[in-house]
């Protein structure tokens, strides 16, 4: 089966993103990456909470954090991974422009939960003085969420480049695991966060 | 080929425990020769691991021999094909079982040991033990600084104990890591920058006399161009002495005694006094005790912690401390000295002692 | 479109292995950058050893013995040993599975040129005069304070090969689990293959944590953050733990790839199946698996408590009895074998005795309370170096000279490789065994000198002596590489005669697409298999047909430089204003190396059956 | 290798086969959607609720933390779908590493 074949939605297979030796290995690599990222956030979570009330003096947890927006940025983020499963849902069935909508909506969606936290992190830095630099607390802080945020930047603006770069073409089977594996690790940027929603912030606000 | 075999190993044999005899080392530096009883507890746990280890090494050696002795391919073998055998189950429980065996029995005085060398309760809390000594070491970069809370006194460098008593150390260090070692004494502990550690030592007076009264302490973590350098010397003094040494520490003033010694004095508190105390009752802060304190200088084994003590190394010291010990930090602190002022500081330097 | 038997000029090879994404190619580049890196190592120690060669010597001191000992086991960790056993597992792993190349081909080269550009970065520092001194465990309290660019070098050049180190890892994982030929199952994988497995997984889960810890170094000396800083609240310990949690994953990291190459030497020339395959591989993922419970080991005397103290010090000692397993079945190996003693064949017996002692060491380290003694002395000089030198390079020297043939197409001359291995073993045994006593004697390690009259002198002048038979017995091996190069015996496919795994169906030097036709695995040991029934060929498990191939790419080298560049740049950034500009414009060469190859469509391309077979016609004639 | 699977057989069937199989999976989809909205609602609840604060908090949100973790993972990565076997395998292994890592970290090694 050669990649670049066209299809219709009779002949496109059930998994495109495993139909071909490239696919298969895309697919597996990219898992076997996860399961990298997996412990790559888990020293960061390690360290974060070896640090987290080292605040030099500076702001608590209690002081900095405020729920309401933290609550906004999850919704959008937990909605945005939901969008990116209809995307591949429409993977799956051949539809196209399906996909790419849905793709795009997770793109906005993802794009707002940026927006939410360079504002957030901004009002910690002018309100109360709250850096990188500050305290060994504001550095674990930045780094954690910093490194998480810098996963959502890159997903964005992969998922972007793949629909760029394939508006025109349509599926196919050298496409279509490029999206799925761009879906998965959306979908991861997803898990990480509940992760710094309860760990960071709701256990921060506990104390 | 099998007759010079078993002679060759004998040979072997014999020039290993020769080996081991001469490299027992020196009783003032080596593990080999334990002077107390943390070291006595893990030098046991060492000859018991040895001894298990000499038994696997033999174990798989005569395999070893046998096998590729045994088994070579011969002239002749060119086009044998030897039976391929897929495994045994028997054999392999019992290279399984055996090690586990022999693990379990190191295992268990380990765990022990672990705990007993960790216990500090006497050191301070409602189980303090009154008679228990207790150091405050701090570590610097390439000096050692002792303090004595109880007895409210400061010295550096030669480390003064009690033989035949538990002392127990709190260590930290001031500015990068260094690690406390006394290899005859006992094991070491790191001196870490944010907080304290916590163990203890028995120096052991006759082991003490055979080493000459005094052990060696080494800077066991790399902290930097001098960390070879950053030796200190332990004297073990029986009870009665250490005490009697701790009283005239407390009074103790340098001993002026001429001309020179006065001029050298001036010298000294114009550009040395800003570091170094001449006082054990030094009351400054941590931050402040920048530099050893040299209350009982002239009594140390040594100047900076490696030169022999006598007027020659002082004057090489004060003349050129950095091609003594590189990256040290009295370098360039103390202005420049003439020639007579170093003299003057040296005759002054000499009269610090307390015995 | 084929590239087969072209002639070519020399900008024309640079060329073609600059671009190349061929494993076979791409293992010579790690050959190739591994030994020079390995010989700039052993240099290295040697300034170390004629330091120590007596009290008191002014050969090297102070801050530049610390940063020749820094580098020395940086550069022979992560530039040398790693590198090179990389340079095996791209040679052999995919020949032994029946694949026809890895799976990712761009990934693989893109891996080798980061791990590349990361080692020159770090060999850079010299030439700026401000190489790292803090260790090859850099602890944070003074790799913070070190000053210049030093530590930077460090961290900086570790982040690049080390990123560079991790997708080789996800890259064999891949191959191993999706290309292998049809009947080759998990339990029919030559040893090699199965350590390379485990191999692999630990790099995936053992890079993260350093990933961070450089991460957080690198912020700190860089951009003002404070993890190790007491002052503001920072800790100097998390650095040790991270370091470690990679650290001690590492060395198996290195070792079980040695085990893999001696389980293939040892069946080989004892013309016998391994024994136990079964127990081998349990062992191998027990191994990997035990590995990363252990690392506080190394932290017996940061001050942890007693609980931390001892559980890690039992979970350590359970090593021993899966590595036990591993020795004993080695020697059963050859039990009852037909033994002969090739080049290769002599590091596997001497490996042997020489690691067991180095591992039983390791045993007597992982009793806590007596490695308050032995920790950063001597002994642990000598229990690493002894399972390093007497297992890892031991298996590389093993390795190279074993596949040598089927790398390159010419055998290494076995006479001058005995002549190595000789005064290698003996220099090896006289430089490291005598250290387990200056250790014990109370001799520190990374000591730039040390005084008279502590009984160490007689030691340290035979451990130096030692070293200068490692260091002839390297250059009679360049000098075998040099030779037998120009004039060296042609080998056959089965160079060896008594080849057992489905590299030595092939040609050697094997053809660039591998295998002309898939083979059908029908056991382990699969070409003995065929070989006892009489044939020469392994069993194909397709008809001839047309081969796909991917393209050769220069852009590994321009993500590779990107970072390298990027590196250079925010290392400045403190005193230099173009110190940000020149970082982000790296950073923007390699994004936009990504960019282009993920924009740019990569189909590969395809050998026609009838090449195929003209060089079937060829090699008839030949 | 068996790489080239394709869905032949019958493609017309096959095809509408699929779309309701794939269909009523995007409902379960959704369905854990909602489960997960509700359980970040309850975290957020709990914490923001003082009164019903206490030791047992952390505990909980962490639970449900997870819960919801094995939601994104089964359903929304489709890890409950065949071929996901070593997929599985080594998220595990690399979640068992950092596990330790978290544990020893907020246990026996600080002081
Ligand atoms: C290839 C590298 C390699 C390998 C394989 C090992 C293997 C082992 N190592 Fe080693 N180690 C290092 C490289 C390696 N090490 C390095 C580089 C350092 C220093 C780092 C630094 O500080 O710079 C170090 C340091 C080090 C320490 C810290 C010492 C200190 O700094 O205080 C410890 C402590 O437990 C240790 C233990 C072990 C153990 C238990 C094994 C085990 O895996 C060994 C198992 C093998 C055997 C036991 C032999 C065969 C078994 C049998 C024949 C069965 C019967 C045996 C028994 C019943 C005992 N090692
Ligand atoms: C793979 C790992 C590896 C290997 C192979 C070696 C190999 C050797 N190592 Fe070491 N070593 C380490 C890893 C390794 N080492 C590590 C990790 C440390 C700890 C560092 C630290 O504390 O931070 C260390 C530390 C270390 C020390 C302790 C220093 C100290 O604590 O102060 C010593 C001292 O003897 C030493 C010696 C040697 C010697 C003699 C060899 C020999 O086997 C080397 C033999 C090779 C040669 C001799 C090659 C000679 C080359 C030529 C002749 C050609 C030169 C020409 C050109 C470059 C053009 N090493
Ligand atoms: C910046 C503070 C500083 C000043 C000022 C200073 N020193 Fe020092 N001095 C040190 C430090 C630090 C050491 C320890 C050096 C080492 O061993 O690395 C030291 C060590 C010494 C020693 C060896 C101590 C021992 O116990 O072995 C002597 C003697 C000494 N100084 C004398 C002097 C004299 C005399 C002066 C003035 C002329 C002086 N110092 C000024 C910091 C200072
Ligand atoms: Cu202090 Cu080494
Ligand atoms: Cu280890």
């Amino acid at each position: 089966m050669h990649a670049e074949e066209k299809f219709t939605a009779a002949t496109f297979p059930e998994s495109p993103e495993k139909a071909t030796l490239e696919g298969k290995n895309k697919f597996l690599g990219f898992w076997l990456f996860l399961g990298g990222e997996t412990v790559l956030f888990a020293t960061l979570f390690a360290t974060y909470l070896a640090l987290k009330d080292h605040n030099a003096g500076g702001a608590t947890t209690q002081e900095l954090f405020e729920l309401p927006l933290v609550f906004a940025a999850t919704m959008l983020l937990l909605t945005s991974s939901l969008t990116s499963v209809y995307a591949i849902y429409h993977m799956k069935n051949f539809a196209f422009s399906k996909m790419m909508l849905w793709f795009g909506i997770t793109v906005l969606l993802g794009a707002g939960f940026l927006g939410l936290e360079i504002y957030e992190f901004n009002h910690y830095v002018h309100e109360f003085k709250h850096t990188f630099t500050s305290s060994a607390f504001g550095s674990a802080f930045y780094t954690l969420v910093g490194f998480h945020g810098a996963h959502v930047a890159v997903g964005l603006s992969w998922i972007l480049t793949l629909m760029i770069r394939n508006g025109r073409r349509g599926l196919n089977l050298y496409n279509a695991p490029k999206f799925y594996v761009a879906s998965l690790y959306w979908h991861f940027i997803d898990v990480v966060w509940v992760f710094i929603f309860t760990v960071v912030y709701l256990m921060g606000m506990v104390g | 080929m099998k007759k010079w075999l078993p002679k060759w190993r004998i040979m072997l044999l014999f020039s290993m425990i020769a080996l081991l005899l001469a490299g027992c080392g020196k009783p003032f530096l080596s593990t080999l020769q334990p002077a107390g009883e943390v070291a006595d507890m893990q030098y046991s746990l060492m000859l018991l691991s040895t001894i298990i280890m000499v038994l696997v090494i033999v174990v798989v050696t005569i395999i070893f021999i046998y096998v590729v002795v045994r088994f070579r391919r011969r002239e002749g073998d060119e086009d044998v094909i030897p039976k391929q055998v897929e495994g045994s189950k028997k054999l392999e429980i019992i290279w399984t079982v055996i090690p586990i065996l022999l693990l379990i029995i190191l295992a268990i005085p380990t765990v022990k040991d672990t705990f007993t060398l960790a216990n500090v309760s006497g050191m301070e809390g409602k189980n303090k033990d009154k008679d228990a000594l207790v150091v405050n070491v701090r570590a610097n970069l390439y000096w050692w600084e002792f303090e004595y809370p109880d007895k409210k006194i400061i010295t550096s460098q030669d480390l003064v104990v009690p033989t035949d008593q538990k002392v127990y150390f709190k260590v930290k260090a001031s500015d990068v890591k260094h690690s406390f070692w006394i290899p005859s004494v006992g094991g070491k502990i790191d001196t870490n920058v944010e907080n304290d550690n916590k163990f203890w030592l028995v120096f052991d007076s006759k082991k003490a006399e055979k080493a000459g009264g005094i052990f060696y302490g080494k800077c066991a973590e790399l902290c930097g161009p001098s960390h070879a350098l950053m030796d200190f010397k332990v004297k073990a003094l029986p009870k009665d002495e250490f005490n009697a040494w701790v009283d005239k520490m407390k009074s103790a003033k340098p001993e002026v005694a001429d001309a020179d010694a006065q001029a050298g004095e001036e010298v000294f508190k114009k550009n040395c006094l800003s570091c170094h105390a001449v006082e054990a009752k030094d009351t400054r802060a941590e931050v402040a005790r920048t530099a050893p304190n040299l209350t009982d200088f002239a009594d140390r084994e040594r100047v900076a912690g490696i030169l022999p003590n006598n007027e020659e190394s002082i004057k090489k010291w004060l003349k050129d401390p950095e091609s003594i010990k590189p990256g040290n930090k009295m370098t360039g602190k103390y202005g420049n000295l003439t020639d007579e002022q170093i003299d003057q500081l040296t005759k002054y330097l000499m009269g610090m002692k307390v015995e | 479109m084929s590239t087969l038997s072209q002639r070519k000029g020399f900008g024309a090879t640079v060329w073609d292995y600059l671009t190349t994404v061929d494993h076979k190619k791409i293992a010579i580049l790690y050959l190739i950058a591994g030994g020079f890196f390995f010989l700039v190592g052993g240099l290295e120690a040697l300034f170390i050893r004629i330091q120590l060669i007596k009290p008191d010597n002014d050969f090297i001191l102070g801050t530049t013995y610390n940063e020749v000992l820094t580098m020395h086991g940086t550069t022979m960790i992560f530039l040398a040993a790693m590198p090179l056993i990389f340079a095996l597992m791209n040679a052999v792993v995919p020949l032994q599975i029946g694949a026809r190349d890895v799976a990712f081909p761009f990934v693989n080269a893109l891996g080798f040129w980061l791990f590349f550009a990361g080692g020159v970065f770090l060999n850079l520092s010299w030439f700026f005069g401000q190489a790292p001194d803090a260790g090859w465990t850099a602890y944070t309290s003074l790799s913070m304070a070190s000053q210049e660019h030093g530590i930077d070098f460090y961290a900086l050049g570790l982040q690049i090969s080390g990123a560079g180190t991790l997708i080789g890892g996800i890259n064999f994982l891949v191959t191993i689990i999706n290309m292998r030929a049809p009947g080759m199952t998990y339990m029919r994988m030559p040893l090699f293959t199965w350590s390379t497995f485990v191999t692999s997984a630990l790099i995936l889960f053992a890079f993260p944590p350093l990933t961070v810890g450089l991460f957080l170094m690198i912020f700190d000396r860089l951009f003002g953050s404070n993890f190790f800083d007491p002052a503001l609240g920072g800790n100097t310990i998390i650095w040790e733990h991270l370091f470690w949690i990679f650290g001690h994953p590492e060395v198996y990291i290195l070792v079980l790839p040695a085990f893999g190459v001696f389980s293939e030497v040892f069946a080989t020339f004892s013309r016998k199946r391994l024994f136990g395959y079964s127990s081998m591989v349990f062992a191998t993922v027990l191994i990997g698996f035990l590995g990363f419970m252990v690392w506080a080991h190394h932290m017996f005397t940061t001050g942890l408590g007693p609980i931390a103290n001892a559980i890690f010090a039992v979970a350590t000692m359970a090593i021993g009895v899966p590595t036990g397993i591993k020795i004993f079945n080695w020697l059963f190996t050859m039990w009852g074998g037909s033994i002969k003693f090739t080049t290769p064949m002599l590091y596997g017996v001497a490996f042997i005795p020489s690691f067991v002692i180095g591992g039983v060491t390791g045993i007597m380290n992982a009793a806590a309370p007596a490695d308050y003694q032995y920790h950063d002395s001597y002994f642990v000089v000598a229990h690493f170096h002894y399972v390093i030198v007497g297992g890892v390079v031991f298996a590389l020297l093993a390795g190279v000279h074993y596949w040598w043939p089927k790398m390159f197409g010419r055998m290494l001359s076995d006479a001058l490789g005995k002549v190595t291995f000789w005064l290698f073993f003996f220099g090896f045994h006289l430089t490291f065994f005598i250290q387990h006593f200056l250790g014990l004697m109370g001799m520190p390690r990374r000591v730039a000198t040390f005084l008279p009259n502590q009984g160490w002198e007689t030691a340290n002048l035979i451990s130096s002596i030692g070293a200068f038979f490692m260091a002839a017995a390297t250059i009679v091996l360049v000098f075998n590489v040099i030779k037998t190069s120009i004039n060296g015996e042609v080998a056959k496919g089965d160079a060896w005669g008594d080849g057992r795994t489905i590299e030595w169906a092939i040609s050697s030097p094997a053809p660039e697409y591998n295998f002309k036709q898939t083979p059908l695995v029908r056991g382990l040991d699969a070409l003995w298999i065929e070989k006892m029934e009489g044939k020469t060929e392994l069993t194909p498990a397709e008809p001839i047909g047309d081969i796909h191939m991917p393209n050769s790419s220069i852009l590994p080298v321009v993500i590779a430089s990107g970072l390298f560049i990027a590196a250079l740049g925010f290392m400045f950034r403190n005193e230099h204003g173009w110190g940000d500009v020149v970082g982000g414009i790296g950073l923007a060469i390699t994004l936009l190396g990504m960019f282009l190859r993920s924009w740019i469509d990569d189909h590969g391309y395809h050998i026609h059956k009838e090449e195929l077979m003209d060089d079937d016609s060829k090699e008839v004639k030949a | 290798m068996a790489t080239n699977q394709s869905n032949s057989g019958n493609p017309r069937v096959d095809l509408k086969y699929r779309k309701k199989k794939n269909a009523e999976e995007m409902k379960f989809q959704v369905i854990s959607f909602g489960l997960m909205l509700f359980l970040t609602l309850v975290a957020f609840l709990a914490v923001w609720n003082e009164d019903f604060g206490g030791w047992y908090t952390v505990p909980f949100i962490m639970l449900l933390a997870v819960v919801q973790v094995i939601f994104q993972l089964y359903y929304f990565m489709h890890m409950s779908h065949k071929g996901h076997a070593v997929p599985s395998l080594f998220l595990y292994s690399g979640l068992l590493v950092g596990l330790i890592t978290l544990l020893t970290f907020v246990t026996i090694i600080w002081w």
